[in-house]
């Protein structure tokens, strides 16, 4: 689809460079610089590791039940933990402004207040139909202080001529991807950002599991994550995944991921050779895929859309290190309800898919067994997921 | 039959431009490198950035044909290898392992092994064996040190770091770095380099670094149109070898 | 107002039997039971004690800040705070059921999780023009299982004389409180539960201050908060006044309470016997008032909107060992964006009113000086507060 | 001139129902009480609950003439103190102390002096002692140990603590829990407790729990209309006296 110069040579041009250093870097551990570990720190990590107790007594046959918290970061959720180093990256390369996507808003979100605090500029490119239905994120990325265009925007020529071709085109991740490197090729000082699916985000986001690994005082028999393109669920896993199959523990732990049913790449999608943009700009990747062009329906969980799932957890599920499960978006936001009223806490309905898999699990496990998820954010942007189940 | 150290390596598309040039080409370049590549002509060069992939659309002929109008590669380079993509030659690895040894390769490269066919390492290495070659093998900075590792236990001819995400494209990655580290980890193996290479500095730099040979490819097919053009940048490369 | 038996008797029959007590205990330390314990360590307590690096910067002549985040707890404000032990006694006195009233919806949805969390209802009367406007908030509590009624309700024969005499009545927190007692007198097993004011009530939320006198390493030169009814503002300084009037320390640290211009009691108002409540209901106290018929202009800071404070606090203030300041919507807001953009966390409308005091005090106090205060609420379910800023 | 310890005391409001009838209450309780409490008439008792202040409303007189329908007090009960509001008396402290002294009395208690005149409490000692009265101080549960204990330094006749926020009315309180943390801050001073006493087992729990005296009033006025009623109910009530 992309017929100008080498997609591979793009990246050069429009992502902060240390970024494509962190792609391709063979260490296995990556240092996390001051300034960033400082943000970190000042937003809230290490995020807390807590027991569920009114979940288990719920559930009541004595499994026991941790998760991670991430919603209590600013924005409420895990975004943030890529957003800041990426942002702060940017500024490094000297970038006035970085540019990105974003559908329902927590990426933007995320982006917006990782630009304020590092004092550069954010412009994000927000599909045209979340543009108009979430308004309190658009409100809230802008009292950070970013641009917030709707996609199709009149500000680069793939808005423009996606209008010219449909008056009322809603937008797409795709176009507004599209969209966000293109403004970033118009100027100078500009830098695109990406929220999920690329290996630094996934790195960036084991933040999360290096300190659950520190945190939890067992070892934990499964660990549970939700799926959109991958980066909450590498965070989480990945440190336990790395240290048992390099034989330092973990050796009777399962990892699930869990996905919507609205795109359910991981149970049903092709492994092979796909874009991580509908567009076609970036350089293809292969994984499990729905491929590019997926139109996946209408669903709450808009951060579980995704079409694909990361080059090393699509690895991992082929090799069987990984398990999957998908769920409807009703299976799930009973289960966040659930958690809601035994914990005090809304999730987000993207970790409630990862709580009805950790209920489900837990039903069927022996007494005494340890689960432990990752509770990737809290629902207090998401009312209108919650609206619909109590009407129900 | 191993290759010097430290090398200079110089790969090619097999009759690019054309059958003529290309083998007036091997002629020249004896000397200058100490081992060659050559590349099997195919229509997907999926890890080729746009040089090598208009030397590949580029060339005479296609597949194992182009390989064998010599018979005998080891005139022109001390050691020479074959590259291809296995994904080409999932049901006739031994085709292509029979026609290295008939023109005289030590071995096969095939880049996507490791990576789009883990299940056939095993089978390679065997096919490699019976026909008298060393295998060898292609790795990316993100390879995992424990595979590396136990390739390198099956004592191949070399391992290759593609230092970028794909030949003759820069990008801002720490090369040097990722040299070091890979080279902690595999030990006393052959540790070939390339992608991008184009200046003896880098050629100095990288060999410091760890790396045993370093290749350069698209920097001397860009110069091909002027074939001393291209010789004397070779014998500049060179100049970076210690 | 009030024509039946005496008020104090009524409480007999409305509030749960060991808050009565602690208001009139003599105790100078009321223990927390292991179960409320338990669940404040649940849902984040104790919460983080941060250093506001950003804002420092910002002002950026050596002054040092310190807030305590209490928009970290479920809910995004300290209400959780009380909300838990107050459930937690009604439930020990038998109750199946909680009513209360809320404005805004901080208090009910507070209410909300504490009741899920203890296993018995939440029956919540919001005044009308805010369960028409605060969708979220209704819908969260909701979410919680909790019962919201818009006040006037039909449920009440308060309810259904207000709407008798006025068929479009926007409700009022009054009006609402005597809806929610008469919700209570009406049936078995049913306690009225208040959310500020009451000593108790001041009490439960010096759990506050108790965590922040140990993780707060240096004395404070200035410690302020916001006074709605005076619950945030005592949970946090009580406990240092306390050790600074006992001579034990903290003998230069200022007190600063920060009202709204919307209701100045504390600048403004009288000191002298008061309702509590508009409708006349409950026993009065000595307090500065604007009167309890007072009707503020309308605020985003709705928790700022009451007409008196906590008796203890106003005789704090008259005996001038706190000091006042009373800021406009506006002043407010713009120091909360700043924060925002500084610290990565958007404040709630009520908090933003001490950022701001925070802020002029900084600027003006010498380098090395040392403020805390407390974050009492995160902004994230009040987007039209920051629409309007954003629209400036 | 102090109080026994322990001690009964009871609280009447002056010429409640009637001058004849106080004046008949006042005879018939002689002995039955260690120390009488009489209470200024008033309009507005504001810390009274309904029985106490029906009392007020029905006396037949008002002010500190109710209380000057006898001269000395002293012949119905061993120590006999005057009650009132000083809301009613700021500008005439001495009146009351003058009259206090007049009709034999030992001091005047004002229970809103420390919560609503704490700017008078010095003059309020002052005035009592000029009068050859003692001060006598009421505190809530609420009162901060520190003032508790500079109050006790006065060498007051008593302090009393109410034990609920209103007489005659009972709420869920752990009334023993409040008198022994009292007890433990006033020291040696002598301790009345009252409000709401209607019982021998709350008398003698609460002298169990560190007061040296207990007051009834609410529970009396109440059953006036029959004296005979009314005080065999206090000689009940001093069956739980230790």
């Amino acid at each position: 689809p992309y017929e100008g110069e080498s997609r591979i040579a793009l990246l050069n041009r429009i992502m902060p460079s240390e970024l494509l250093h962190q792609e391709f870097t063979s260490l296995m551990y990556v240092p996390i610089p001051d300034e960033v570990r400082e943000i970190y720190m000042r937003l809230g990590r290490p995020t807390p590791l807590r027991r569920a107790r009114g979940l288990e007594k719920l559930i009541g046959n004595g499994v026991k039940i941790y998760y991670k918290f991430e919603g209590a970061l600013p924005g409420g959720s895990h975004k943030l933990n890529t957003a800041v180093p990426q942002v702060y990256y940017a500024s490094k390369d000297g970038a006035k402004e970085v540019a990105t996507e974003t559908g329902a808003g927590q990426w933007g979100l995320a982006v917006s207040i990782a630009a304020a605090l590092i004092g550069i500029k954010a412009v994000v490119f927000m599909t045209k139909s979340s543009y108009l239905s979430k308004r309190q994120r658009v409100m809230f990325m802008r009292t950070y202080g970013a641009m917030v265009y709707p996609s199709p925007s009149e500000v680069t020529k793939y808005g423009v001529e996606a209008v010219k071709a449909n008056p009322n085109h809603p937008g797409s991740l795709g176009l507004a991807i599209s969209e966000a490197i293109d403004y970033v090729l118009q100027g100078e000082g500009r830098r695109y950002i990406p929220g999920s699916v690329l290996e630094f985000v996934l790195m960036h986001q084991t933040v999360i599991g290096q300190e659950a690994i520190n945190q939890i005082p067992e070892e934990p028999d499964l660990v549970v994550g939700c799926v959109g393109g991958g980066s909450n669920f590498a965070g989480l896993t990945y440190p336990f995944i790395g240290a048992k199959l390099r034989g330092e523990g973990f050796e009777k732990t399962r990892f699930l991921a869990v996905e919507s049913k609205a795109a359910p790449k991981l149970t049903q999608g092709r492994y092979e050779y796909d874009f991580p943009d509908s567009g076609g700009l970036l350089p293809m990747i292969r994984m499990l895929t729905l491929g590019h062009n997926y139109v996946p329906p209408p669903s709450h969980a808009a951060g579980l859309r995704y079409h694909g799932a990361a080059p090393s957890l699509s690895l991992l599920v082929k090799e069987g290190v990984v398990e999957t499960r998908a769920y409807t978006q009703e299976e799930a936001l009973e289960a966040g309800v659930l958690f809601a009223r035994s914990e005090g806490i809304i999730p987000a309905p993207e970790s409630s898919h990862a709580i009805r898999a950790v209920i489900d699990e837990a039903r069927r496990m022996p007494k005494g067994s340890v689960i432990l998820f990752n509770l990737s954010g809290h629902g207090l942007l998401d009312p209108d997921a919650y609206e619909k189940v109590n009407a129900s | 039959m191993g290759i010097s150290r430290p090398a200079l390596g110089l790969y090619l598309t097999a009759t690019y431009p054309s059958t003529k040039r290309f083998l007036e080409t091997l002629d020249k370049i004896s000397g200058l490198v100490d081992f060659l590549e050559i590349g099997i002509p195919t229509r997907n060069p999926k890890y080729d950035g746009p040089v090598i992939r208009m030397a590949h659309q580029g060339a005479e002929l296609m597949g194992l044909n182009a390989v064998k109008v010599t018979d005998d590669y080891s005139k022109y380079g001390k050691v020479p290898v074959l590259m291809g993509y296995i994904s080409d030659y999932v049901n006739s690895l031994n085709d292509v392992a029979k026609t290295a040894s008939d023109v005289g390769a030590a071995t096969v490269l095939f880049p996507d092994l490791i990576f789009d066919y883990p299940e056939l390492i095993g089978r390679y290495i065997e096919v490699m064996r019976s026909n008298g070659l060393a295998p060898s093998f292609f790795i990316s900075s993100k390879t995992p040190y424990r595979l590396i590792r136990s390739l390198s236990e099956q004592e191949p001819l070399f391992i290759y770091l593609g230092l970028y995400a794909a030949t003759g494209i820069k990008l801002p990655i720490y090369i040097e770095q990722n040299v070091v580290t890979i080279r902690g980890v595999l030990g006393d193996a052959f540790l070939i380099v390339g992608f991008a290479v184009n200046s003896p500095d880098m050629v100095r730099s990288l060999i410091k670094a760890g790396a045993d040979g370093v290749v350069v490819g698209s920097a001397f097919i860009q110069r091909m149109s002027d074939l001393n053009d291209a010789l004397s940048f070779l014998k500049w490369l060179r100049g970076g070898l210690p």
